[in-house]
C-alpha cells in the first residue's frame, strides 16, 4: 500500500508540473485556466469517492458486515475532501476568468449541497457512535447519492433565477491533446491517490476497532 | 438439557451471541423450552436477561446463532409476532389515553374485534380503571392493565421482563394467577427476575444467566447453593 | 498569475491538513495498542 | 391500510391532548414570518418567507415526534405489520401536523407580505400540498434516524435542510410563479420536480425505515 501512495504522489508531480510548466497556455482565459489540471480531476474523485460511499453503505445495509461499514466511513471521509477541493479550486477560477467567487452555476450548486450533506454524514458519525450511528450514517449516504440528480436538476431550476454568465465548457470545445495528456496524468493521480488514502483509511479504522474490542470487550 | 421426543419447542435458542458495539452481552446461549412450559430466568442486573428477551421477542437480531419459535426455522417474522406477548419492563402504553383507549389501540393493530377488548377489560378486573387515564394507575394497576395488552390476541408464547419488582403482595398473587391461568391454556410462559421465590410459587423451571450463558434447566427447588452463591457473587462484580 | 498558484496552494494544503488528521489517527492507534497491550500483561 | 388509520388515529388523539408538537411548531411558525416579514416584507419575498418557515417548522416539529414514541416503538415493532407501515404513518401524523402550520401561518403572510395569496389560493394549495409531503417523507426518515443521537435538535435540521433544499428551490419558484398570476404550465418543470422528489423520497424511506427501527 505504501507503494501506491508514493506512486499517487510521484504521478501527481509530474501531472503538476506538466499542467503548470510543459502545457499551453490556453487562448482565450489565459493562464486561469491551468487551474483545471487540479479542479477537474479533484471533482471526479469527489464523486468517485461518493459512489465508493453508496457502495459500501448499500452492502453495509443489506449484508451488516463491518467491513463495508469502514469502507462507507473512509470514503465518506474523503469524499468530502475532494468536494472542498473541488469547490475552492472552482471558485479560484471562476473569480480569475469573469471575477466572481461564486456563481448559482448548477454544477457548483450540486456540488455544494453534496459537500453539506457529506458533513452531515461525518457529524451523525460523530454523535451517533455504534451501531445505529453506522446505520444511520450509511442510509444517509444512500440518500446523498440518490439525491444527486434532484439536486442538479433544482439547480438548473435555480439558475433560472438567477441570470449569470455562460459557464466555462470544459468538456466543450474538445480539448488539444497537449492538455489532454496533463490532463489525464492529474486525474490517474487523484486517483490512484484516493485508492491509496482509502486503503490506509480502513486500514485504520479496522485497527481502531480490534483495540476497542480488545479494551471494552476484556474478553 | 432433557432430550426428550423431538417435539416441537415453542422457542429454540442455539448458539446465541449477542455484542453491543464489541461488547458481548450474551457469550452462546443454548435454550429449549417445550410448548406450555415456565420458565424463569434468574441473574443479577446487567446480566444480559433483558437482551435475551428482546431477541425471544423478535425485536432485535443476534450478532450469530439462531432463535427457532414454534418449530418453523422459516416462518416469516410478522407471522410469529402475531403469536408473541411481551410485558417489558418499562409500560408500553399511553400515559395521555384511557385504559379502554389503550386496549382497543393495541387490539386494533392486532386485527381484533372490538368484543375482545371488552370482555379482557372485564377479565383483567378493569372495568372500573377502563375510562381513567393510565397516567393517574399505581405500578399494579398499570401492570395489570399491560398484562392485558399483552394477553388481548391470545399468544402462544409469554415474555415478561421483571413482572414481580414493585408488585405488592396482592398483586403479585393475582399475577402468578393469570400466569398460571395461561400456563394452562396452554401458553409457554418466559419470565426473568433476580428474586428466586417469585419463580418458586410459580413452580416454574429456573435457569440461570452466569456470564452471558445459561445453565441447566431444572426445577425450581433444585436451585443449589453453588449456583446461587456464583450468581451472587456475579451480581456483585 | 496569483490566482493559478492560489489554486494550487489550496489543493496541497487540504492534502496536508488532511495527511495530519492521518498521523493524528495513527499516534491514537499507537496509544490505544499500548494500553491493550499493558491490559494483557504484555509490558 | 387499516393499521395506518389506526396509527395516525392514536397519533392525533394524542397529540390533541398534549398538543405539545403543533402548539411548538406553530409557534415557531408566526415567529419566523414576523422575522422574515420585519426584515423584508415586500411581496417578492413572500414565496421565500413562507418556505424557510415551513422547512424549520418542519425540522423542529419532527424531532418531537420520535422522542416521544422512542419508548412505545417496541410496542409498534411487536405487532404483526411491515414496519414501513410504521413510517407510513408517521409520516401522515407529520404531513398532518405541517398542514395546520402552513393553514395558521398563511394570514400572517398574507397580511405582512402580499394580499394576492387570498386570490390565488387554490393554485398556491398544490405546491404547498407536494411540499409539505417532501418535508414530512425527509423529516421523517431522518427524525427516526437519529433518535439515540447525541443533540438530537441540531442535528436534525443539519441532515435534512440540504437533502430538502432541492424542493426548497423548486416550492418557492413555483410559489413565485403563482403569485405573480402565472397559469400552472408556466410553472410545470418546479411541480414537476416536487413530484417526483415526493415520490423518490416517500419510496426510498418506506424501504429503508426498517432499517432504522431495528436493532
Amino acid at each position: 500500500m505504501r507503494v501506491l501512495l508514493f506512486l499517487g504522489i510521484a504521478l501527481m508531480l509530474v501531472g503538476v508540473a506538466w499542467a503548470l510548466l510543459a502545457a499551453p497556455t490556453e487562448l482565450f482565459q489565459g493562464a486561469p485556466q491551468r487551474i483545471m489540471y487540479v479542479h477537474v480531476p479533484s471533482v471526479v474523485t469527489a464523486y468517485v469517492a461518493l459512489l465508493v460511499v453508496f457502495a459500501g453503505s448499500v452492502l453495509f445495509l443489506w449484508r451488516r458486515d463491518p467491513r463495508w461499514d469502514r469502507l462507507a466511513r473512509s470514503a465518506a471521509e474523503l469524499g468530502v475532501l475532494f468536494i472542498s477541493m473541488t469547490l475552492l479550486s472552482g471558485a479560484i477560477w471562476g473569480k480569475a476568468v469573469w471575477g466572481a467567487w461564486w456563481t448559482w452555476d448548477a454544477r457548483l450548486t450540486t456540488t455544494l449541497i453534496l459537500w453539506f450533506i457529506y458533513i452531515g454524514y461525518l457529524m451523525v458519525r460523530a454523535w451517533a457512535p455504534g451501531a445505529r450511528g453506522a446505520r444511520a450514517a450509511a442510509i444517509i449516504g444512500i440518500v446523498g447519492v440518490l439525491d444527486i440528480p434532484i439536486i442538479h436538476w433544482s439547480a438548473i431550476l435555480l439558475r433560472t433565477l438567477h441570470p449569470q454568465p455562460t459557464v466555462f465548457r470544459v468538456d466543450g470545445p474538445a480539448l488539444p491533446p497537449t492538455m489532454l495528456v496533463p490532463l489525464v496524468i492529474n486525474m490517474v493521480a487523484f486517483l490512484v491517490v484516493l485508492t491509496a488514502l482509502l486503503v490506509l483509511r480502513v486500514r485504520q479504522e479496522r485497527t481502531l476497532d480490534a483495540l476497542a474490542e480488545a479494551l471494552e470487550g476484556g474478553a | 438439557m432433557s432430550g426428550g421426543a423431538p417435539e416441537r419447542w415453542a422457542v429454540e435458542v442455539r448458539g446465541l451471541v449477542k455484542a453491543f458495539d464489541h461488547r458481548p452481552v450474551l457469550r452462546g446461549v443454548d435454550l429449549r423450552v417445550r410448548a406450555g412450559e415456565t420458565l424463569a430466568v434468574l441473574g443479577a442486573n446487567g446480566s444480559g436477561k433483558t437482551t435475551l428477551l428482546r431477541l425471544i421477542a423478535t425485536l432485535s437480531s443476534p450478532t450469530r446463532g439462531s432463535v427457532t419459535w414454534f418449530g418453523e426455522p422459516s416462518a416469516p417474522l410478522p407471522e410469529i409476532r402475531r403469536r408473541i406477548g411481551l410485558v417489558p419492563h418499562e409500560s408500553l402504553l399511553y400515559d395521555a389515553l384511557t385504559v379502554e383507549e389503550n386496549l382497543k389501540f393495541f387490539g386494533g393493530l392486532y386485527d381484533l374485534a372490538p368484543e375482545r377488548v371488552e370482555s379482557a377489560l372485564d377479565e383483567y378486573g378493569l372495568r372500573p380503571l377502563a375510562l381513567r387515564r393510565v397516567r393517574v394507575l399505581s405500578r399494579g394497576q398499570r401492570q395489570q392493565v399491560n398484562l392485558a395488552r399483552a394477553l388481548l390476541h391470545d399468544p402462544e408464547l409469554l415474555i415478561l421482563d421483571e413482572p414481580y419488582t414493585g408488585l405488592d403482595v396482592g398483586a403479585a398473587d393475582r399475577l402468578t394467577a393469570t400466569l398460571r391461568a395461561s400456563a394452562a391454556r396452554g401458553c409457554t410462559v418466559i419470565l426473568t427476575t433476580h428474586d428466586p421465590d417469585g419463580a418458586g410459587a410459580l413452580g416454574a423451571d429456573v435457569t440461570v444467566m452466569l456470564d452471558g450463558r445459561l445453565t441447566e434447566i431444572m426445577p425450581a427447588a433444585g436451585l443449589d447453593a453453588a449456583i446461587l452463591a456464583a450468581w451472587f457473587r456475579e451480581g456483585r462484580r | 498569475m496569483g490566482y493559478v498558484a492560489a489554486a494550487y496552494i489550496v489543493v496541497a494544503a487540504l492534502f496536508a491538513g488532511y495527511a495530519m488528521t492521518l498521523v493524528a489517527r495513527q499516534r491514537l492507534i499507537a496509544d490505544l495498542s499500548d494500553a491493550a497491550g499493558t491490559r494483557q500483561g504484555r509490558s | 391500510m387499516r393499521v395506518v388509520r389506526l396509527l395516525v388515529g392514536k397519533d392525533l388523539r394524542l397529540e390533541w391532548r398534549g398538543r405539545e408538537i403543533v402548539s411548538a411548531m406553530g409557534l415557531l411558525a408566526l415567529l419566523l414570518a414576523i422575522v422574515l416579514g420585519a426584515t423584508r416584507s415586500g411581496p417578492e419575498a413572500a414565496p421565500a418567507a413562507m418556505w424557510v418557515t415551513y422547512a424549520f417548522g418542519a425540522t423542529l416539529g419532527f424531532t418531537r415526534t420520535f422522542t416521544l414514541e422512542r419508548d412505545h416503538l417496541t410496542a409498534l415493532l411487536l405487532a404483526p405489520l411491515d414496519r414501513g407501515l410504521i413510517f407510513a404513518a408517521k409520516a401522515l401524523t407529520n404531513w398532518l401536523g405541517l398542514v395546520v402550520v402552513q393553514v395558521i401561518s398563511l394570514p400572517l403572510f398574507g397580511a405582512l407580505f402580499t394580499e394576492t395569496i387570498w386570490t390565488r389560493l387554490p393554485a398556491l394549495a398544490i405546491p404547498m400540498l407536494l411540499g409539505g409531503v417532501g418535508l414530512a417523507a425527509v423529516g421523517t426518515l431522518f427524525g427516526g434516524l437519529i433518535v439515540q443521537a447525541r443533540l438530537r435538535e441540531a442535528l436534525l435540521p443539519i441532515l435534512m435542510l440540504p437533502v430538502v433544499l432541492p424542493l426548497v428551490i423548486a416550492a418557492v419558484g413555483a410559489t413565485t410563479g403563482i403569485l405573480d398570476g402565472l397559469p400552472l404550465w408556466a410553472i410545470g418543470a418546479q411541480l414537476q420536480l416536487l413530484l417526483v422528489f415526493d415520490i423518490i423520497f416517500v419510496t426510498a424511506s418506506f424501504l429503508l425505515f426498517e432499517y432504522v427501527v431495528e436493532e
